[in-house]
């Protein structure tokens, strides 16, 4: 989804505030939340792409107003209500005006998700008999598709339709797009793409500053020529 | 069980008469059905936590970082397989199954961030800081390197390139920062010790020592510290 | 710039809550801010384009939490703080807590702005003898340039890299991302330019509905194939 | 001049107790310097909202769309230059320099947005609701323009093509609606009454009088309506 939390690339939020000798926890209920996350992780009730996708689908206007713990136990709690783990009016009795969670998922985020892998047929055909050869090599140009679910997806939004090279292949990983969304384990190769800054923001050839963002392969077709 | 529940989770603060923030009531009603529900062990919260807030921090990663510094063949197991090398000195476990090691030069500066939610190689470096999770970070650093760091104190030369690590996937990244001048004769410790997380993140260098110590012996560790058990 | 007012197509934010028999005003302030925009409006202290920037460096916290009229009444009293009309401490004081405006101009807004018009020779060149004669026509292919300028601009960032088929010309009108940021009036031709949303989107191809955005020459490039 | 002027508001209000929003402390903060330094004139305050509430407002898109249907050369005009036609009217003004009219048909639905802000053609619409203006319609109605039509109660046939206009530029978007059925024998006054404002923005379709009026005369502009002075 193009959701709140795709950041990257974004203007307006000012400088960055660095806390000097900053604790780990601020609060003691933050302590908390993270070891309700721990233990719930051990459970495997739910994979770490189904928890970020539950983070996601908070309102974006309670994301940003949110600490990142707020935002955890946020997440941790929709998922635990959407599992049947958790009641929601429960929860909401014990909250005064209601324990806010996140908005569910789209109703096209199964069916987005099957098409991205289906637009990778090489992918498709590999995981269909088990294997998962890298269709991209070091070296390798590459161009981000264009493709936009409605689900969860590990791509951000500022490399869609931008030219890399790959820098990196590594092993097959589950597609989040499909984990997130279904019980199907579909792993493919990741690479890890180095896009230039000219490339992704319209900058000055002569910033030779890069980017690496690591992608799933479905998210990736070959480039003819690319800026390097 | 709710009422008897709260009940007696109200008592146990009865000396803590601080008004509790949202976030805060919201915590604990969850942290209270969960614990009722048998789903979540609080023993098990308190343990993990505490993992976390005193053996699971920077320094393991600044152990790694003087290892290398010192030790050839282990820079160069570190940058062609960073996680089996990290394992070497102990270091492993959620956040940390896949680690990439990317080396900084005289002619290019590394620095990492999670652009979509805030990953953080965990093992090697802790919890990250709020500024690493704040949206002023997350959307500026892959659009505007050169001057976020400069903001945050770190000048760096034209003729350097500055590398953006994402981490959008599975990887998670430790920068190796260069090793600063004036520390020919620091024992690997005493290196450690120099190595911040934010020179781990990419957001700083590494200082070299404040008066140069020709003379001193190498620090032993602390005896009151902890032993690594993440 | 990129900013959180660039909401096209951002998704997570659901349904689209409409109130019956709304008033035109919710509350008497809400009265007085919108009388107070158009008396200034009256004065030209500032244009439209400068009005509009100041609302957009809003802390995207802010301005998510912010109804329309709040914004009006931020950007306003920024800008007039900005042209020395105002005196912030004296508003300040009068709030508790103090009265929140809009961030500062990025320090590449008026650079970033010059770029984009001189990357756009022929509308460049128009200007200089005061003709403007529009270089695109109804059924041209054209793509949206990929600059991301930090400063104001009317491009949004949905269209970047996008291509679509010019379906109306209208006359010259003054660059905003210039008029936003100097006092140089730079008219170009505009266009409306139709976008499918398989093309913005990624959505199946099957889907016939369109997008049509108003922008400015200097956006704009041509394509040799385009997506109709 | 700050407190003087500060107590004599608050006197003003002595009969109303009600805790004032952040934004209303505000609103009067920077209404009571700009007029104590002669930047604003209360009186024209009041008189420009007098006229928004008042006179400028979806009646007079609804006049221009009734004049379209029941005058062919009128339609003709409006669609080959909008700002003109409707200046025969009477309406203009901020907001409406610029008027492109878009005009539904069996075959395809017009709908309005400005993403980036909330543009709005005031001079025949008024100011815009609530919902125009919300991050929700300005970021989907792009993406997914039929859904949001559906889930605003528009259902509209596969068979139709939906072009969503954003209004990003100078110009400003009025949709001239289809005419319903069943209204053969309605005056143009009392067509006027049929359209709506979502009607004109493209989120609703006219709906055909409920009752048939086949043999009501045709009723008058009713007497104590305001003359437009927009």
């Amino acid at each position: 989804m193009n959701g709140i939390h795709d950041l990257g690339g974004m203007d307006g939020f000012g400088r960055v505030v660095v806390e000097t000798d900053e604790p780990v926890f601020h609060e003691p209920w933050e302590r908390r939340v993270f070891g309700m996350l721990a233990a719930i992780s051990f459970t495997r009730v739910a994979n770490a792409h189904v928890y970020r996708h539950a983070v996601e689908r908070m309102d974006p206007q309670h994301y940003l107003d949110a600490s990142y713990y707020e935002r955890m136990m946020t997440g941790l709690a929709t998922l635990l209500v959407e599992r049947g783990m958790l009641d929601r009016a429960t929860l909401d009795a014990r909250v005064p005006g209601g324990f806010p969670l996140a908005r569910p998922p789209h109703p096209d985020a199964v069916a987005d998700a099957q098409q991205t892998v289906a637009a990778d047929a090489e992918s498709a055909r590999d995981a269909s008999h088990g294997a998962a050869s890298p269709r991209f090599h070091v070296g390798d140009a590459v161009r981000v598709r264009n493709f936009q679910p409605h689900g969860h997806t590990r791509c951000p939004r500022y490399v869609h339709g931008r030219c890399g090279v790959v820098v990196r292949v590594d092993r097959p990983f589950a597609l989040p797009d499909l984990a997130a969304h279904t019980d199907r384990v579909h792993r493919e190769p990741t690479y890890g793409v180095r896009f230039t800054v000219a490339e992704l923001w319209g900058a000055p050839a002569a910033a030779r500053d890069t980017v690496c963002v690591d992608l799933w392969q479905s998210y990736l077709e070959p480039a003819d020529t690319v800026t390097r | 069980m709710s009422e008897h529940d709260r009940d007696e989770h109200d008592h146990g603060d009865a000396h803590h008469p601080a008004p509790r923030s949202p976030a805060e009531v919201r915590a604990r009603a969850l942290e209270e059905l969960l614990t009722g529900a048998g789903i979540v062990d609080p023993t098990f919260i308190d343990g993990v936590v505490t993992a976390y807030e005193r053996d699971i921090g920077p320094m393991n990663g600044a152990r790694v970082v003087a290892r290398a510094w010192v030790d050839a063949a282990y820079r160069t197991r570190l940058l062609a397989d960073g996680t089996k090398a990290i394992a070497e000195l102990g270091y492993g476990g959620p956040e940390g199954e896949h680690m990439v090691v990317v080396e900084n030069t005289s002619g290019a500066h590394n620095v990492v961030v999670c652009t979509l939610c805030s990953c953080y190689p965990w093992p090697v470096l802790g919890l990250p800081p709020n500024w690493y999770k704040s949206p002023a970070y997350r959307a500026r650093i892959v659009r505007e390197p050169r001057a976020v760091l400069a903001e945050m104190g770190l000048v760096l030369s034209e003729s350097v390139e500055i590398r953006v690590w994402d981490s959008s996937a599975e990887i998670r990244y430790l920068v190796l920062p260069e090793r600063p001048p004036r520390t020919e004769t620091l024992s690997e410790d005493d290196l450690a010790a120099l190595v911040t997380r934010d020179a781990m993140i990419g957001t700083a260098r590494v200082a070299s020592p404040q008066i140069p110590p020709p003379h001193t012996p190498p620090r032993q560790t602390p005896p009151h510290q902890e032993p690594v058990t993440a």
